[in-house]
């Protein structure tokens, strides 16, 4: 048994609960545990991948008790990416956090680190029931996040967050119900292989079972008509939270890739719900674009982003095959850790420009103009999906994948339509300052945090094959089920 | 079982009934909220009493050992409802609550 | 040679200048700084040129992602050769330019740094073998000139411009790569050298059109053609070395060198013929007769320029060998004359502080030199015998007899062609004429203008050089290279030509003369066309573009603003509804279908359950009276209490119980800050809306709560039921899934209560709340705040408490209860002294942060997880074992019961951290207001 | 017995929907508390109805002892759930100065 | 002693009902004698003023009388109930208090709320008065003399001197 | 016999609890509510009871006893709110 599996989800939820213990107050000692903690996850989920991508899918039987009675946690390719994208997404974003933001509430560190034990958890467990408890686990962080600080603003789309995802958390528990209701467990491989043998009206119920989690992971990754609730809490909550949070809408995505590749490959629900999501993924894409290109605040722009790579990566999941889901797989650990660093970048422009913040309208320019146009510049071909950044190459691949004239007119127009977004709000950023604005330094921490995150983009260019390779192998195995459920109900027990 | 028992056990339940329900009687038919006070801190603690009785009897008759773990239901009970009503009370002067016209003194400005 | 590197090169020098410029080199070092990686790749290129030359195609590829087909293939064959000479000779003459033509208070490293890029992109689109890396460079193309154009970004021109040119070039570049990636489709790879030598396969393919049309959307936009010509004059607002460098001989070349790229592949069609040669005529006869009426200098270039495009268009659309070879030839020779025109128009701007030919007048008298240099140029434009220009057109005169495809109408294009030509005569004139003659200047911003530097002439000289060079001497000079070029953009043998000045008496000399004759005679009449232009509307094509731009920006805001309209309702109700209509679609009464026995209802379960629909009931309807509306919810909560009860489910009976109390202080609590009403607000066809959502959902979750408690299932449950005892140690199985089998989720939850509770304490930490200083009904508030007699039974109540906490926790492994209900009861007890004594009071007596609290019970349960891995189990793996004592017997010790002590301990820490710091928020309010 | 336990369920999910929808806090909150019941009803029917069958081991049949786990866990996290969200009206009643959450178009606009 | 068992009456409280639970058992008997004595030790400083009980047997007959009371009194009261209402006199009556210690007062309080047809509604600041409310009252001296005599008088016997 | 007693007793307790419920829809005042309210919670108490004898059983007991023990402080939290508004000073 290897308790490195469980690590990820032990190590951000032991540092949570030490900095919970530190009630003097003492922020460079929390920053440090945290700092520690998001440090260590690195090279734990690091030797995870490597475990993963030898092919062997491995299972922990919390508690010693065997699938599907005990709840497991299980170790594949995808989840073991998953979770090493969240580990390189979390430590820039701390980083960013802890120069002063962390300090504008309390509770911060600890609230981060379970937030990542939340996310950690949704990836690695096999169980439906403990997805919902860690989707709670994450959520409620995640409020507690979004809200540090202050400011009407984000109360209340912090309201809005909660509210919604709490009637989400409804929904999901009437879909728990369905699903034990009618196959009797709550493993997901034993989901998996019990659904398949259902008819008549049980077999309606599991359908409107799965077709409810699809509603709620698809709250979560901010799919069309529920994504509104997303580019106020993203765009008001402080930046190293938002970058966080550019993992969040992956979460939804993973959950649905997840569910949608152990039960519903094949099966007398095959591709449920398919087209729906088809459709609504499309729309998304589309109307994320023009909210885009709506935009006021950069902030907002790039939440509109964020909420349009959900369009892109839906799109492609719900397309069903293999290549494209490996497609969508390397797009959406492009767009996590470049829409993460945008994020930041957004709050550096933001500070240098006083009062004005991220609102989009000329101003003075902030401080170290020319450095942070560069990275804009940067962050934005490769969020558009010009060559010769991560962007293109996901877009590329997506393209390859996904031949579907519907698919490349909404990507390539939605493309289009951020390209006038993102031009216009960089000339107004950086061209039309109406004279350089304070001569503050840039804070080099904050920076080397932004452009660790944005270096993401080249770096999954010119390394593109490996991690190509990587998704595809991912997506290949997570389109057998076979494997997965042998793995979790064959083996261990 | 003991026809005595089962007797004195049915007795003590429609006792405990009876009370519950003239108590509750008194709440919802009373005329003003002092009067309607009075049904339930009196009556439904006889009929939780009531019950309790049954139950004790009941029990201890079917292990054929003495069961008064329901004893202290009534007991907590005993504890704390008068300071619900108590406190229900000053409420209700705080409020000024109207009062049936021939009740005699006044209530205490809170 | 490695030509990876050639094209490497030019991206490495980018870098060169900024670093220059950081180390305050003078501005000649930092030029030639730029210039040192161009110069490199000439030198380099060299070598490879000798094997094109000898008619073999140079090619080196480097792996990159052959999962998507993207390798770093680059081809070196004569026509990429023709473009990397353009792209690095014209790219070195125009570094040596900007030295003079930019101010010392510029920055000149950035501006060299952002011309390297786009060179070395240039470079790598006309040397790409791989079609995916050749749209990569395309775009880059686009990228690196808008950041030229834009150069200047304090000016609006420029960045509009800038902006301009990225969306339309941007907008063809998504149309090329999606034609690409169909022409992968088709041909099943993306390497160039078999795309081209899949010709016929494209064109028999279903996709053809759809590919010519996307790739001609990529190529006719990147060359201004028409109607997509608006872009290029406005990206007149560039440096002028930018646009002498973009503008003439690179950047809007790239359409026209995929034209001769793809020619092979796409060429030979009808539809090529029709799509090509229609744009082309159309941009020719514009562009042509938009130029003459250009006040602006840059602007009367940047028309011809889009002309002279449409015209190599023309040419390649004709689908004859003999015109792609004069298209290419064209090419050369449109490079050469019009990057020395920008030159020299540039030199004239910097010279004379303006660019308003109405204002320039007569600088013959000023700058001869200068002067000369332009007019040989403006001759070579015009098509003047005896420089290159005359032989390309007399070529492309030639060629538009030839066609047949229009039948009866292909005398259009000889007649286009010379209308064409006519009005390019005539700018020409204008250009020597209104610029170097027309009398004197007029208020020129700098007066009197003279010579430039000596250096900044030496680009125009070189040019103007080759353009005598070519026109005089065709054979010696250019036909190699043109050989090469064009037998590379054919794809096979060239077809039969000569390159010589005189071809004798033939209708393409007399359609010279006509438009020679006709050029200058329309010249002459231009007073009267200017009137006759000026009563026309004035387009402003920024203004336009501009106005759209955001206008759709605002459209987009406005429809971001109707769907994210800020009211969460409309969000919830999206939500619901898509729920309401997953659950009209499929469900239906039919899903109850199951066979199982109903258990028979009894009188006290039917007035129970009437009891909760009533309540539930006023709670919807009386929701407005708030307080009201929290009792009524509470009946609710007591019913399903109940229900648990009877429903054979005492843990979660004690549980519900419990929490209830703890929500109803928390709602207590909160409602001191809250109003006591809400005020009516929704309108008729809301709640109408509202009803509905309820009903479906309401009765859906119903009816589906029913069918399944209808039909039996196979379930997983009987495993609990076995080995609760033997193998987790408890006999309530409840409990011991909650601390055992499913341990992990109770790790999980406990974990959600702490952060909220951590939550809520950031939540609240100064928090500004204006309290009610009276009741609902205007009085003051009551003087007692402890009355004696609950704060007297309040005390024994709190040891009693804990002693049924100890009772419910201990017995809960086997009977209904445990940590959690045990923690909650304990939490009552302890909130209840607050309530009857006040925070102060309590505080004297206890630590009032229970972080730590949440902390220890957080990590008790962690840690005992973590305790089994020394045995080598997994995290909370639990163990058990029956001591005997004398005295006390046997009992029974598990570790599950340290879990649930952590569960205990994080309830009451959460709980009284959430509860505790909310009633103290009054405290602070009294601080402020001194109430 | 079913056909009760199902009307109820609908009607609390019924009502919590509908006041899920009102445009202020505080009902939301009540909304959401009903929702809470009928849903957690509805993942307890999921191990069907039983009287008399608590499952503590030697006391004859029992019922599905799992539903009944995840309700607990389900109301412990509803509860932690309803209390954030209190404190957060709260807080928007201090930072906004009312508890309407019915808010009025653009909020993305400013910070 | 009084170290350990700062209050002997509740810490009997506390094993009497530990064992009214669990059932008599030696195990139980000694983690109740357990409890009862570090409950009271950990919640001692909620008590600031210690009630001290001077007469047990006083205590068991007062309990025996109050129960009685709500017994014979229910009856009373269910018939007025079941009754007219008209024929309600309902009254505030203020009741001198002769106690000074709080639990005491407060028990006071307690057992006519317990028993039937009185509520005792609040208690004066300076603790000196009690404010009953009654449902039928004929004769209020009547009923002062009544509650002095059954409660207040064994109470301060009880606890106080 | 205590076949008939006990339907009855449940009869009595659950007329009594619709009357409560009756209470709290009519009001009219506050106090009336909290009031109703806590009567129904001493009512179910006698309700759990019975139902322990009806079921012969005693795993529902200490749902009784939690009722009586800390019941009323949602009452008292009403009651004190009424009153000061602020339930926690
Ligand atoms: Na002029
Ligand atoms: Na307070």
């Amino acid at each position: 048994m290897e308790h490195l599996i469980i690590a990820p989800i032990l190590i951000p939820a032991f540092a949570g609960m030490l900095l919970l213990l530190e009630v003097r107050e003492r922020q460079p000692l929390r920053r440090l545990t945290g700092l520690v903690s998001a440090l260590a996850l690195i090279p734990v989920a690091v030797g995870l991948y490597l475990r993963a991508a030898g092919g062997d899918i491995l299972v922990y039987q919390l508690g010693d008790w065997a699938a599907p009675f005990g709840i497991v946690l299980v170790l594949d390719k995808l989840s073991a990416l998953m979770v090493l994208l969240t580990s390189l997404l979390a430590l820039p974003a701390l980083i960013y956090a802890s120069r002063a933001d962390d300090k504008r509430g309390a509770n911060f560190h600890a609230l981060f680190q379970l937030q990542l034990m939340g996310i950690n958890g949704a990836f690695l467990t096999g169980d439906l029931f403990n997805l919902f408890v860690f989707f709670e686990v994450l959520l409620i962080a995640s409020y507690g996040l979004a809200l540090h600080g202050r400011g009407p603003a984000r109360v209340k789309a912090g309201i809005h967050y909660v509210v919604l995802n709490l009637i989400g958390s409804a929904l999901f528990l009437v879909a728990l119900g369905l699903v034990y209701g009618t196959t009797g467990t709550l493993n997901m491989a034993d989901f998996a292989v019990k659904v398949r043998e259902l008819d008549g009206g049980a077999l309606e119920l599991a359908r409107i079972a799965g077709l409810l989690m699809w509603v709620v992971f698809g709250l979560k990754a901010a799919l069309f008509p529920l994504y509104f609730w997303l580019p106020a809490t993203y765009a008001n909550a402080t930046a190293g939270v938002a970058a966080l949070f550019a993992i969040m809408t992956k979460v939804g995505v993973y959950a649905i890739a997840r569910v949608q590749g152990l039960a519903f490959l094949d099966g007398p629900l095959a591709g449920l719900g398919r087209d729906a999501l088809w459709v609504l993924a499309l729309l998304t894409l589309l109307l994320a674009a023009i909210g885009v290109l709506g935009a006021r605040r950069l902030g907002e722009m790039v939440a509109y982003l964020v909420v349009m790579s959900v369009g892109t990566l839906m799109a492609g999941l719900s397309w069903g095959s293999p290549e494209a889901t490996g497609a969508m797989l390397y797009y959406l650990i492009h767009s996590t850790l470049v829409c993460g660093g945008l994020f930041l970048l957004a709050d550096l422009v933001a500070r240098g420009r006083g009062k004005l913040g991220d609102q989009l309208v000329a101003g003075p320019a902030p401080a170290g103009r020319s450095g942070l146009a560069a990275l804009f510049f940067l962050g934005a071909i490769a969020v558009i999906g010009l060559p010769p950044l991560s962007g293109f190459m996901g877009k590329v691949a997506l393209l390859q994948t996904v031949p579907s004239p519907l698919y490349w007119l909404f990507l390539l127009g939605g493309g289009l339509l951020a390209l006038v977004g993102m031009s216009r709000a960089g000339s107004t950023l950086f061209w039309r300052a109406t004279g350089d604005g304070r001569a503050r330094r840039l804070d080099r921490p904050r920076l080397a945090a932004t452009v660790l995150l944005l270096s993401a983009a080249p770096a999954l260019a010119i390394w593109g094959e490996s991690v190509l390779e990587a998704t595809v192998a991912a997506a290949a195995q997570w389109a057998q089920p076979g494997l997965y459920i042998e793995a979790v109900l064959g083996g261990g027990a | 079982m003991d026809q005595v028992v089962e007797f004195l056990v049915s007795a003590a339940i429609l006792v405990g009934g009876v009370f519950a329900l003239v108590g509750s009687i008194g709440l919802a038919r009373l005329p003003d909220f002092y009067l309607r006070l009075h049904g339930p801190t009196k009556a439904s603690t006889l009929g939780v009493g009531g019950t309790i009785l049954a139950s004790l009897l009941f029990f201890s008759w079917q292990e054929r050992a003495l069961q008064l773990q329901e004893v202290l239901i009534a007991l907590f009970l005993f504890i704390t409802a008068p300071v619900s009503a108590h406190m229900l009370a000053k409420a209700a002067m705080h409020r000024d609550l109207k009062r049936r016209e021939d009740t005699r003194g006044r209530p205490w400005k809170q | 040679m490695n030509l990876a590197i050639l094209v490497l090169l030019p991206f490495l020098g980018a870098a060169l200048p900024p670093l220059a410029e950081r180390l305050r080199a003078p501005r000649t070092a930092l030029a030639l700084s730029a210039a040192l990686m161009p110069a490199l790749a000439l030198a380099l290129l060299i070598g490879p040129a000798g094997q094109v030359f000898e008619g073999r195609t140079v090619q080196d590829a480097l792996s990159w992602m052959p999962s998507l087909g993207l390798t770093l293939a680059f081809r070196l064959d004569g026509l990429a050769l023709l473009f990397a000479l353009l792209v690095l000779g014209i790219g070195l003459l125009v570094i040596l330019y900007a030295r003079y033509y930019l101010s010392a208070n510029e920055k000149a490293g950035r501006f060299y740094a952002f011309l390297l890029l786009f060179m070395g992109a240039m470079l790598g689109v006309v040397t790409s073998d791989n079609l995916l890396l050749l749209v990569l460079f395309w775009e880059l193309t686009s990228l690196s000139s808008f950041l030229l154009i834009g150069f200047w970004s304090h000016q609006s021109a420029a960045r509009k411009g800038a902006r301009m040119a990225l969306t339309v070039t941007g907008m063809g570049g998504l149309a090329l790569l999606a034609g690409v990636l169909l022409i992968g489709q088709v041909v099943g790879s993306y390497s160039l050298d078999q795309a081209l030598a899949s010709g016929d396969l494209i064109r028999a393919s279903r996709l053809y059109p759809l590919i010519l049309v996307l790739v001609l959307l990529g190529i006719f936009t990147k060359s201004a053609q028409f109607p997509f010509h608006f872009w290029l004059p406005h990206a007149m607002a560039a440096p002028t070395p930018v646009s002498a460098y973009l503008h003439s001989a690179t950047m809007v070349k790239a359409g026209v060198f995929l034209l001769a790229r793809f020619y092979p592949m796409l060429a030979g069609t009808d539809l090529w013929f029709d799509l090509v040669t229609l744009a082309g005529m159309a941009t020719l006869l514009w562009g042509a007769a938009a130029a003459l009426f250009q006040h602006d200098l840059k602007g009367l270039l940047a028309y011809s320029t889009i002309s002279h495009l449409g015209l190599i268009t023309l040419l390649f659309g004709l689908n004859t060998e003999l015109a792609a070879v004069a298209a290419v030839f064209h090419i050369i020779n449109h490079a050469t004359f019009k990057a020395s025109l920008f030159m020299a128009a540039g030199i004239i701007d910097h010279e004379t502080g303006t660019r308003d030919m109405r204002r320039i007048n007569g600088l013959w008298k000023y700058m001869p030199y200068t002067a000369v240099l332009a007019m040989v140029a403006s001759a070579a434009m015009a098509g003047v015998p005896l420089l290159n220009g005359f032989l390309s057109k007399e070529m492309f005169f030639a060629e538009t007899l030839q066609s047949s495809r229009l039948g009866a109408m292909s005398w259009v294009l000889p007649l286009g062609a010379t209308l064409g030509g006519v009005f390019s005569v005539a700018y020409s004139a204008r250009f020597i004429h209104d610029v170097f003659f027309n009398g004197e200047p007029v208020n020129l911003p700098k007066f009197p203008p003279h010579e430039p530097p000596r250096y900044m002439k030496v680009p125009v000289e070189i040019l103007v050089a080759l353009c005598v060079a070519v026109g005089v001497l065709p054979a010696i000079t250019v036909s190699g290279l043109l050989a090469v070029a064009g037998s590379a953009t054919l794809g096979g043998e060239l077809p039969e030509y000569h390159l010589s000045i005189w071809h004798g008496f033939n209708v393409p000399l007399l359609m010279s003369v006509v438009a020679l004759v006709g050029g200058v005679a329309v010249y002459s009449l231009r007073r009267w066309l200017y009137t006759q232009y000026d009563r026309l509307p004035a387009i402003n094509a920024n203004l336009i573009f501009e106005g759209r731009v955001q206008a759709l920006a605002r459209a987009a805001t406005a429809l971001g603003n109707t769907l994210r309209n800020g009211s969460l309702q409309s969000y919830a109700a999206w939500l619901l509804a898509l729920v309401a209509l997953v659950l009209l679609v499929h469900l239906s009464p039919a899903a109850i279908d199951g066979t199982r026995g109903l258990l028979p209802l009894d009188g006290v379960a039917l007035l129970a359950g009437a009891m909760l629909v009533v309540a539930a009931l006023i709670t919807a309807v009386l929701h407005r009276h708030r307080m009201t509306a929290i009792m009524s919810v509470s009946v609710v909560g007591l019913v399903v209490s109940l229900t648990f009860v009877r429903l054979s489910a005492p843990d979660l009976a004690l549980t519900q119980l419990s929490v209830e109390v703890v929500t109803v202080l928390l709602l207590m609590l909160a409602m001191y800050f809250l109003p006591v009403r809400t005020r009516m607000e929704s309108g008729v066809l809301r709640v109408s809306r509202d009803l509905l959502l309820s009903v479906v959902i309401g009765g859906g979750v119903g009816l589906m709560a029913f069918a399944m408690m209808t039909s039996d299932f196979q379930t997983i449950s009987g495993y609990f039921l076995d080995n609760a005892k033997p193998g987790g140690g408890g006999t309530n199985v409840v409990n011991v899934i909650l601390v055992d089998f499913r341990g992990f989720d109770t790790f999980g939850e406990i974990t959600v209560l702490g952060i909220a509770a951590m939550g809520i304490y950031a939540l609240l930490r100064d928090l500004d709340l204006l309290s009610a200083r009276s009741d609902s009904v205007g009085r003051p508030w009551a003087r007692d705040a402890h009355p004696l007699v609950l704060v007297t039974i309040s005390r024994p109540l709190l040891p009693l408490a804990l002693l049924i906490s100890v009772y419910i926790f201990l017995r809960g492994h086997n009977l209904p209860g445990g940590g959690f209900i045990a923690g909650l009861i304990t939490s009552v007890a302890l909130l209840l002294q607050y309530v009857a004594s006040g925070v102060e009071w309590v505080h004297r007596r206890m630590p009032g942060d229970y972080h730590p609290v949440v902390a220890v019970g957080l990590l008790l349960a962690g840690v005992t997880g973590l305790g089994s891995w020394f045995f080598g189990h997994p995290f909370l793996t639990s163990t058990f074992d029956h001591v005997h004592w004398p005295l006390v017997g046997e009992f029974e010790l598990a570790s599950a019961m340290l879990f649930d002590t952590g569960v205990f301990l994080t309830v009451v820490g959460a709980t009284l951290l959430m509860l505790a710091n909310l009633g103290k928020l009054s405290l602070l309010d009294d601080k402020k207001g001194g109430a | 017995m079913e056909a009760m336990v199902a009307i109820m369920i609908a009607v609390l999910v019924g009502t919590g929907v509908y006041l899920v929808l009102r445009a202020r806090t505080f009902p939301v909150i009540l909304g959401i508390t009903l929702l809470s019941y009928g849903v957690n009803l509805f993942v307890f029917i999921s191990g069907r109805l039983a009287l008399d069958q608590a499952p503590i081991v030697g006391r004859g049949p029992a019922t599905d002892p799992l539903p009944q786990a995840l309700v607990l866990t389900a109301i412990v996290i509803g509860f932690a759930m309803t209390a954030f969200l209190v404190v957060l009206a709260l807080r928007g009643q201090g930072e906004t100065g009312t508890d309407h959450v019915d808010g009025d178009a653009d909020e993305g606009g400013q910070r | 002693m009084s170290r350990l068992l700062p209050f002997p009456m509740l810490s009997l409280l506390l094993w009497l009902s530990w064992l009214l639970l669990n059932g008599f058992s030696w195990g139980h008997g000694l983690l109740g004698l357990v409890l009862a004595v570090v409950l009271p030790l950990g919640t001692r400083p909620f008590w600031p003023n210690v009630p001290r009980l001077r007469d047990f047997p006083k205590l068991v007959r007062f309990v025996l009388v109050v129960h009685w009371d709500i017994i014979t009194a229910n009856v009373v009261v269910a018939r007025l109930i079941l009754g007219s209402p008209r024929k309600l006199r309902p009254a505030f009556v203020e009741l001198p208090l002769e106690l000074t210690d709080d639990f005491a007062i407060t028990l006071l309080a307690s057992t006519i709320s317990l028993t039937p047809g009185t509520v005792s509604a609040d208690v004066s600041e300076d603790r000196r008065t009690l404010l009953i409310h009654a449902l039928d009252m004929d004769d209020e001296a009547e009923l002062v003399a009544q509650i002095k005599q059954r409660y207040e008088r064994p109470l301060k016997e009880i606890f106080e001197c | 016999m205590l076949a008939i007693a006990l339907p009855i007793g449940f009869g009595l307790i659950v007329l009594a609890l619709l009357l409560n419920l009756y209470r709290l829809l009519r009001g009219p005042t506050l106090p009336d509510r909290a009031l109703a309210l806590d009567t129904m919670y001493i009512n179910a108490i006698a309700l759990i009871v019975l139902y322990g004898i009806a079921t012969d059983g005693k795993l529902y007991f200490e749902a009784g006893m939690l009722i009586a023990l800390i019941g009323f402080v949602s009452t008292v939290a009403v009651a004190k709110y009424m009153t000061r508004g602020d339930i926690i000073e």
